[in-house]
């Protein structure tokens, strides 16, 4: 039985890659909506399972096809691997049992087909990151990932979606030619590929070669940032996601993003170690650039005329929050990286899958004509509060939680200057989503001809937001387990 | 069974509001019974769980050592909770008589409820951390309140409440940061947190403790905080008398207090000696808030400037860090809110009977609306500080801290400002009584702009309507047909102006109650 | 300047990844952008495979019998770079598919020209 | 003994029962008015055998937090017998005198209210029962002051008011060092504990002694006391110079007295001002015409005699038991010839409704009856021998004589020399006023409207001449009680005073000698301008520096504009940097690094959009700045606005085509090179 549950996190990349090639076979829409839901659920069960058994006894290391380490490919499986696994399938669910609803009326009925294969294919590369312990892997699953990412935006078919994709593209094609030039010289020096013998290749004859380490992390640093929407080379996330289908922003903004800082902090902490972190700025340069991601970020985000733009820039601004925990350099500061990713990743979800029925049901796209729209969807906009209620760090709710150890942690290291930026951003935060807030449920002349409940949406559509909502607020309420979970399982 | 007596009054109003919310359950007509039934029910709770209750503290929500819903009753606690709830009762009687003429009473009273029970929690919390929970909470409650009316001067005045208040919040989670990285624990001890001063750094003590006084101090309409309370004058009088003259700045100074004694303990701050950083601000705000209470000539405006300065007493009064200094400063919470409330009411009942807002307008309403503005007067002579009201008891232990704190400066501030409350106060009574309105109404107006010190009429004026002019001594009062409010209005006005004359003369009730704080805090 | 001359591979990959990237960045015609990124990734790929070049050995190509292991360049690189000229070439592909439609939207593949178009 | 609390709640019941009878029936609340205060009358006499010998004092528990202390000695009690019996007498009065005038009800509400808080302040023993009937009592009585409700009343009742409550705050501060230096509130035990404390007790005596200063109207302080009692209706402008006026110096010489017991520094700076008060009152009363206003300054000018008795008693020490009597007598005589007077006075106003001495001149020709009542007032005003007033002067002057045994400074000699003067001066102003009334025949009057005197108006005026008469007859039936408390406190036994001798006499001709002179001289030559028909005095004091008009207001004035400027500066400080940090904020995050769709702003450095942006932000500020400096603005922007008009085409022309692609390609560089450069500049 216990090899059986080892299998879980190879079987399901396998069963993900399988049916996404077999769902286009079918001609139905009604077959392809069944079979993708079914599937997606098998994963997440057999994800939550094995995430039980992490918590039981610990992390492992699992030979894909039983090849020993430094020839075959090797999978790392801890309680963090286990845990991001765990929300990707669980926030993939909610986002197609959402779309289930909401698609027909953005994509053509024939792409619907292509769009499930897109999002299994994302899905399993994704988790391949997330488990890989080989560097190599981990570039192939990369620019899997970055295709599928590119199939979901333009799978609209608009100018603005082809204009995105492209941008997206080269973006994307750079940055993974700069990880290829560091996996390069990380080969170069150490001669392996998998994760733990390059770092004792490293360690043992690092004098020589300081410059080329250095300049091998920098380039992973920048081609990862570049797909983690890092804050100056976020250009390409609005315009994606402006664009795009909102389930697919939803999945782009809560899981594409996300995976590559997973692979960034295993590069850093499995690859080099903290020895040689600690030896050199890479990791200042992080926080600074997290630290400018917080503070601009929020400022654009303010200043933007869509709603959807507007949630896109919030992600750059809170990715620069993950950016900041893991810059701190110290235990605490990573751990509240990673819960930062979890709540992230629920809370985004949930505010852009709100977005986007407000997009559809009323047509609009910018926030000033979202004025009022608390009388006629006021269940949505609830939800879209709860969750932009997190985003500014109300105490019950995930987003006070991570902003409050990120704190103790900025103090732990030593910066307590970075108190007033967290302060600061969190307060940037509120600027931009309380508007919206309160046009939408008070003043005498936004509330003018609007009927109560006129453009509800049935209750069975919002069900995955009122579920998503719902695991946000025990997020927030567990976060001592989650955090104490991660904790067991972080790398340094 | 006692952990359920604990929770009930905060729970109660919450699902009361729930209820309220929903139209099919509650019709239009059955709300205001019944926010009243849940009003009273919630007080008779209060009680129950202030006094009758064994179980002094309980731990809702202990999920990590800081995020922890914990609540704990001591003395501090039944006297903000008692003030409220008395208070919050009266206020929903005026309530329902004043928004007759107002749209969407149903949503005011919705979050009239959830706001008791918010500021029960603030009364009930046991942690910094519960603290902070319920402030943010309070905010965020009390907004649709101040922009109830929906105008576009409402929404931005809402705005310009919201942007402080978070600002405020902010500081506070600042200071919490560090008070927490420092001593681990946040759970509020009678004589503060800190046993031994040596091994802790002290000025980030003194950093935390600046932050969350101007955190905190926002909410308290400190100085350059301040500017919030005058705008928010534009929401429904019953809101504006109960927020902005109890619950929310009472709630900003009951935070202050416990964060003073509770948190870090008087002796601490002695020893940090932070507070000659923070006497500046609270002497401003003391003295600034009469002077430019005189500009005003709105008289809710003019309330408002004069909750600043008074406010700033009461600051004052914690700063002085002794036993009278702190009685002065809690006696002083609860008069000023009773006074400020009558004073509120009154100015609503003019408003609502004669849609007039401005002193230039009122002069010679005394004759017509005369309870009104008897209570109007005892309040205004009350909040000056002549002996017999409650004003002055408080104003006298103010000084004695003061004293004690061997500081003549303070009483200089506590009675120059009493000088101007009397110049910003008096004259509003003297155009009402003592200026007949018809022939000298442009001389009025010169006058009511010009900075007019006038006193009033100590107890009952009561006005007979003139007489006419004939000798023979028979000719009984024709009272002229009154302007006062209806019982619903005019019943709270005069309860709160005797209680303030009763305060007055028998102020050891309240003092001996306030030992058992001083116990605490000392 | 010395280490400049004994490993002038690198220098050299460096070198063509610079010129992919400048024609990438000045061209503002779709087709010559997609062209600078083969070059930058023909670039990488030289690099990587150069790694595992030992003077004086052959490629790994059995043609008569298999010769002993020490015969033979490192395979390891050359066998990656197969996997990530697959990459590449998918990802070309995929560029030129969107520059199609690009072309049937816009009816051009100048980027300024869209830009100017999309604009007014 | 309970009679005290009775006597303290009596009259504010009856303040309520009055008005509540007022409102049904104005004849029956009037009877009510003045039996209630007959009746209060008659419970004050009945008190008189019990505090013969001893004070007696009663307590009632934690009202007010310290709880009432009543305590009643001779002193005590001669001011409340004087507040009592005036009361009694000018209810009767005013029921008479009102009749014209308005709100009459209210008058007696707040008249019996006074009434309670004065009977208030004689009797309290604790300093805070002391400070809330005083301050009460200046509440109640400015209603009275403000009844007429014109525009002069009210000109008088602000600055009554302003002084009351300014007084009151300064006492306060007393009261709370007081309290702090000596921990106890009861004046008794704080008058043991002050001596020990050193030179504070002179802080907090003046402090203390600032309120009543002003209710006694000493000298910078009195600017308030012509305009009350002239902007108040006649019994009630009668009270404030009878009753009120005492409780001031009752206040002094509880101070002076009981707090500081008899410190030499105070009794010199109270005689002093005495001195001044005399002469300032005096000149002043000789200047006025109008008839209210010359006894207005006349009070002004008793009470420095009356200060100048305190200040005796103080620098007499241990043998001032002579002068406190004698304060004591002249106190009440000056009570009962006041009140006398100005009902003289109401009656004209009542008939004739003028108060120029011009108008009325010749009016009372042959009215004998009220002719006859205002000579006693006038002549024990002047202290004539025979009348009170010559009784208490006497007493006054033998007090001087003793100080100057005592001391043999030459200071008492002058100040003597100074006292006959100054009663001079009261003879002058009194004749000028009795000869322009009763003397001088005028066409218009010839004895008409003699029966518009009622009865009712003439009996309390009877009452109070009969009073003066016997006094001055009989001292020593009055001066017993007062020599024996005196001895009670502790001063030495004085041997018995012969008031009537030879030298008494000649004193008093000599002062109305010298006042007749003055009459003669200055009042008939100077101030009275003969024409055809018949003089007319004119005042020359009008134009002269008044104190508060000149000195006090516009200080007042100018501090708080400079005030409420720095203030408003604050107000309104934060509000301004607020908007400017948000538009700042705003017009940075305008500017979209990636070229969205609107041209005109590209990759555009931030100052030069801030520069642009900032103009037409600050053409909106000015809207809410007022209106006057609106001009100079104005003016300015035009001028920024031409050249930033150029600066804009100059920005958008300079920026070379980038499409949106390419430019995030040259971001990637430039942050790839700045991430390398980060890294190795700083690394090492």
């Amino acid at each position: 039985m216990q090899n059986l549950i080892k299998l879980i996190p190879l079987a399901s990349i396998m069963i993900l890659m399988l049916f996404a090639f077999v769902i286009p076979l079918l001609k139905k829409k009604k077959h392809v909506y069944k079979l993708t839901l079914v599937i997606m659920s098998l994963v997440t069960v057999i994800n939550l399972i094995h995430v039980v058994y992490i918590a039981l006894n610990g992390g492992y290391l699992f030979d894909v096809g039983h090849f020993p380490a430094p020839f075959g490919i090797v999978l790392r499986i801890g309680e963090v691997e286990s845990g991001i696994g765990l929300l990707f399938c669980f926030i993939n669910l909610m986002v197609l049992w959402y779309s289930y609803f909401s698609l027909e009326k953005e994509i053509k009925s024939n792409r619907i087909g292509f769009f499930h294969t897109l999002d299994f294919l994302l899905l399993a590369s994704l988790l391949g990151i997330v488990f890989t312990y080989d560097i190599f892997n981990g570039f192939v699953f990369l620019e899997v990932s970055t295709l599928a990412a590119c199939g979901i935006i333009v799978v609209k078919d608009k100018k603005a979606n082809i204009k995105a994709a492209i941008k997206y593209l080269i973006l994307s094609s750079l940055g993974s030619g700069l990880v290829l030039m560091g996996i390069a010289f990380v080969y170069s020096i150490s001669g392996h590929l998998s994760m733990s013998y390059i770092h004792e290749a490293l360690i043992q004859n690092a004098e020589g070669k300081h410059n080329l380490i250095l300049i091998s992390m920098i380039l992973f640093t920048v081609g990862l940032g570049i797909k983690g929407a890092m804050f100056p080379l976020h250009i390409w996330l609005p315009d994606a996601h402006s664009s795009a289908p909102s389930p697919s922003s939803a999945i782009l903004s809560a899981l594409v993003i996300k995976a590559p800082i997973i692979f960034l902090i295993k590069v850093y902490y499995l690859v080099y170690g903290t020895t040689i972190l600690s030896g050199t700025v890479v990791l200042d340069l992080v926080l600074f650039l997290g630290v400018l991601g917080m503070i601009f970020g929020s400022l654009f985000a303010r200043s933007q005329k869509e709603l959807k733009r507007m949630i896109a820039y919030s992600s750059v601004a809170q990715m620069g929050y993950i950016f900041f925990g893991i810059g701190l350099g110290n235990k605490l500061g990573l751990i509240m990286a990673i819960y930062h990713i979890i709540a992230h990743a629920v809370t985004k979800a949930c505010l852009f899958l709100s977005a986007g029925s407000f997009i559809e049901q009323t047509g609009y796209k910018t926030i000033d004509e979202f004025k009022g729209i608390g009388k006629e969807m006021p269940v949505t906009l609830g939800i879209f509060t709860i969750s932009s209620l997190s985003m500014i760090g109300i105490p019950i709710f995930p987003g006070f939680i991570s902003k409050w150890n990120l704190a103790m942690a900025s103090i732990e290291s030593g910066k307590i200057l970075l108190l007033f930026v967290l302060i600061a951003s969190s307060l940037l935060n509120a600027v931009y989503y309380f508007p919206i807030i309160i046009n939408g449920y008070f003043g005498e002349d936004n509330l003018v001809g609007k009927v109560f409940n006129s453009k509800i949406r049935p209750v069975r559509t919002l069900l995955p937001l009122i579920i998503l909502s719902v695991v946000m607020v025990l997020a927030g309420l567990f976060s001592g387990f989650i955090i104490e979970f991660i904790g067991r399982g972080i790398y340094i | 069974m006692e952990k359920i007596i604990m929770l009930l009054p905060l729970g109660v109003p919450i699902v009361g509001t729930l209820l309220i919310a929903d139209k099919k359950i509650i019709k239009d007509e059955y709300v205001t019974k019944f926010v009243s039934i849940v009003l009273f029910a919630n007080f008779l709770l209060v009680l129950t769980s202030l006094f009758g209750n064994p179980l002094l503290q309980l731990h809702v929500l202990g999920v990590n050592d800081f995020l922890d819903v914990y609540f704990k009753i001591d003395q501090m606690t039944r006297v903000f909770a008692l003030m409220a709830s008395i208070l919050w009762i009266l206020t929903a009687f005026y309530a329902f008589e004043y928004m007759k003429h107002e749209q969407r009473t149903r949503q005011f009273y919705t979050f009239f409820t959830l706001t008791l029970a918010v500021i029960l929690g603030v009364a009930y919390s046991g942690n910094l951390f519960t603290l902070y929970a319920y402030y943010e909470l309070l905010t965020l409650c009390t907004l649709p309140l101040v922009i109830h009316t929906g105008t576009e001067e409402a929404l931005s005045s809402g705005k310009k409440y919201m942007i402080y208040s978070f600002a405020g919040a902010s500081l506070v989670i600042l200071g919490m940061m560090i008070l927490y990285s420092i001593t681990g624990t946040m759970t509020f001890m009678p004589r503060g947190i800190f046993n031994d001063l040596s091994n802790y750094d002290q000025d980030l003590i003194r950093f935390s403790y600046i932050a969350m006084f101007l955190g905190f101090g926002v909410k308290a309409a400190l100085v350059p905080f301040h500017s919030w309370l005058p705008n928010a004058m534009v929401a429904p009088t019953p809101v504006s008398a109960l927020l902005h003259a109890v619950a929310v700045v009472k709630s900003g100074v009951f935070s202050l207090i416990r964060i003073t004694y509770f948190v870090f303990g008087a002796s601490v701050i002695k020893a940090v000696n932070v507070t000659q950083y923070l006497i500046p601000f609270v002497v401003i705000t003391v003295v600034m808030g009469s002077l430019l209470a005189l500009h005003q000539d709105h008289l809710k405006k003019r309330l408002a400037y004069s909750t600043i300065s008074q406010l700033g007493y009461i600051l004052l009064g914690i700063l002085m860090l002794n036993p009278n200094g702190l009685v002065g400063a809690i006696l002083h919470m609860i008069n000023h809110a009773v006074i400020k409330i009558t004073l509120f009411f009154s100015v609503g009942a003019i408003s609502h009977m004669t849609h007039k807002k401005y002193i230039h307008q009122i002069s010679g309403l005394g004759k017509k609306m005369p309870i009104t503005f008897i209570c109007f007067t005892i309040a205004s002579v009350s909040l000056v500080g002549i002996p017999p009201t409650n004003g002055f008891v408080s104003k006298w232990f103010l000084g004695v801290g003061a004293l004690n704190a061997d500081n003549l400066f303070y009483i200089f501030i506590l009675l120059l400002s009493a000088f101007f409350t009397a110049g910003y106060l008096f004259p509003i009574s003297v155009t009402a009584f003592f200026v007949n309105g018809k022939q000298n109404a442009k001389q009025q107006n010169a006058k009511a702009h010009e900075i007019v010190v006038e006193a009033s009429l100590e107890k009952e004026a009561i006005e007979t309507s003139d007489h006419s002019e004939q000798m023979d001594h028979t000719g009984a009062s024709i009272a002229s047909e009154t302007l006062d409010p209806s019982p619903f209005m005019l019943v709270p006005i005069v309860i709160l102006t005797v209680i303030i004359v009763g305060l007055g003369i028998f102020p050891n009730v309240v003092i001996n109650f306030l030992g058992g704080v001083i116990a605490d805090a000392f | 300047m010395q280490i400049l001359l004994n490993n002038y591979m690198i220098v050299g990959a460096i070198f063509l990844f610079g010129i992919g990237f400048m024609i990438l960045l000045l061209h503002n015609n779709l087709i010559k952008k997609i062209i600078g990124m083969n070059i930058m990734d023909t670039s990488i790929f030289l690099l990587f495979v150069n790694l595992g070049y030992i003077k004086g050995k052959e490629a790994p190509i059995i043609i008569d019998g298999v010769m002993h292991a020490s015969g033979y360049v490192n395979p390891i690189p050359t066998g990656l770079m197969l996997t990530g000229i697959v990459v590449a070439v998918s990802v070309t592909a995929f560029m030129l598919a969107l520059t199609i439609k690009l072309y049937e939207k816009y009816g051009t593949i100048e980027l300024d020209e869209i830009q100017n178009l999309r604009g007014d | 003994m309970n009679t005290l609390v009775y006597i303290l709640i009596l009259p504010l019941l009856g303040a309520f029962i009055g008005y509540y009878i007022g409102r049904k029936n104005e004849m029956k609340r009037d009877l009510f008015n003045v039996v209630f205060t007959a009746v209060e009358l008659l419970l004050v006499i009945t008190l008189f055998p019990a505090i013969k010998d001893q004070a007696i004092e009663y307590m009632v528990p934690n009202i007010m937090g310290t709880g009432l202390h009543l305590k009643v000695d001779m002193l005590r009690y001669a001011m409340l017998f004087i507040s009592a019996l005036a009361w009694f007498l000018t209810t009767m009065y005013s029921t008479q005198y009102l009749i014209k005038k308005k709100n009459r009800n209210r008058y007696y509400f707040f008249f019996m209210l006074t009434y309670a808080m004065t009977m208030g302040v004689f009797m309290s023993e604790n300093i805070i029962n002391l400070f809330t009937f005083f301050e009460g009592m200046s509440l109640t009585s400015y209603a009275l002051v403000i009844h007429d409700e014109d525009k002069y009343s009210h000109e008088a009742g602000k600055s009554y008011l302003a002084m009351a409550i300014a007084g009151g705050l300064v006492m306060l501060f007393g009261i709370f060092l007081a309290f702090d230096y000596t921990g106890t509130l009861d004046i008794g035990d704080m008058g043991k504990i002050m001596p020990t404390l050193g030179d504070i007790r002179y802080v907090i005596a003046l402090l203390v002694m600032f309120g009543f200063m002003i209710k006694a109207s000493v000298f910078p302080l009195h600017t308030w006391l012509p305009k009350a009692y002239t902007a108040a209706p006649t019994p009630s402008s009668a009270l404030l110079s009878g009753i009120l006026l005492k409780t001031g110096l009752f206040g002094i010489i509880i101070v002076l007295v009981e707090l500081m017991n008899f410190d030499i520094a105070i009794a010199l700076l109270l005689y002093c001002l005495g001195i001044i008060n005399i002469f300032l009152g005096g000149i002043l009363a000789i200047m006025q015409r109008n008839v209210k206003r010359i006894i207005a300054y006349s009070s002004m000018s008793q009470t420095g005699f009356m200060l100048m008795g305190i200040g005796l008693v103080g620098i007499l020490g241990k043998e001032g038991g002579l002068a406190l009597s004698a304060t004591i007598l002249y106190m009440i005589n000056h009570a009962f010839f006041k009140i006398l007077l100005f009902m003289g006075t109401g009656i004209i106003y009542m008939i004739l409704g003028e108060l120029s001495i011009n108008k009325i001149s010749g009016f009372g020709r042959k009215k004998y009856k009220l002719g006859i009542f205002f000579l006693i007032g006038v002549l024990g005003l002047c202290a004539f021998p025979g009348f009170n007033g010559f009784v208490s002067k006497t007493l006054l002057h033998e007090a001087i004589l003793e100080a100057h045994h005592s001391t043999h400074h030459i200071f008492f000699t002058v100040t003597e020399y100074l006292f006959i003067l100054g009663g001079g001066l009261t003879v002058a102003y009194m004749l000028k006023l009795f000869v322009a009334i009763f003397v001088e025949n005028n066409p218009e009057f010839y004895g008409q409207y003699n029966e518009q005197v009622h009865k009712r108006a003439l009996v309390p005026m009877g009452i109070l001449a009969a009073l003066i008469l016997c006094i001055g007859l009989f001292p020593n039936a009055i001066l017993e009680p007062l020599i024996n408390y005196a001895e009670y406190i502790g001063f030495e036994p004085i041997l018995h005073v012969k008031v009537y001798s030879s030298e008494s006499i000649l004193y008093s001709m000599i002062s109305l000698l010298i006042g007749i002179l003055i009459y003669q001289l200055i009042i008939r030559r100077k101030l009275y301008v003969k024409h055809e028909t018949g003089g007319a005095y004119f005042n020359p004091s009008l134009g002269w520096f008044n104190i508060e008009t000149d000195l006090f207001d516009p200080i007042l004035k100018i501090l708080y504009k400079l005030f409420s400027i720095v203030f408003s500066l604050i107000d309104n400080w934060l509000l301004f940097t607020a908007k400017l940090l948000a538009d700042g904020f705003k017009r940075i995050s305008d500017v979209d690094i990636v070229t969205s769709i609107n041209r005109e702003v590209k990759w555009v450095p931030k100052e030069a959009s801030l520069m642009i942006k900032g103009i037409n932000a600050k053409a909106e500020d000015l809207k809410n700045i007022d209106p006057k400096m609106k001009m100079e603005e104005a003016l300015e922007l035009e001028m920024f606005k031409e050249q930033s008009s150029k600066l804009k085409e100059l920005i958008v022309r300079g920026h070379f085509k980038m499409t949106s692609i390419s430019n995030s390609i040259f971001l990637f560089g430039i942050v790839v090179v700045f991430c390398f450069l980060f890294v190795y500049v700083i690394g090492n």
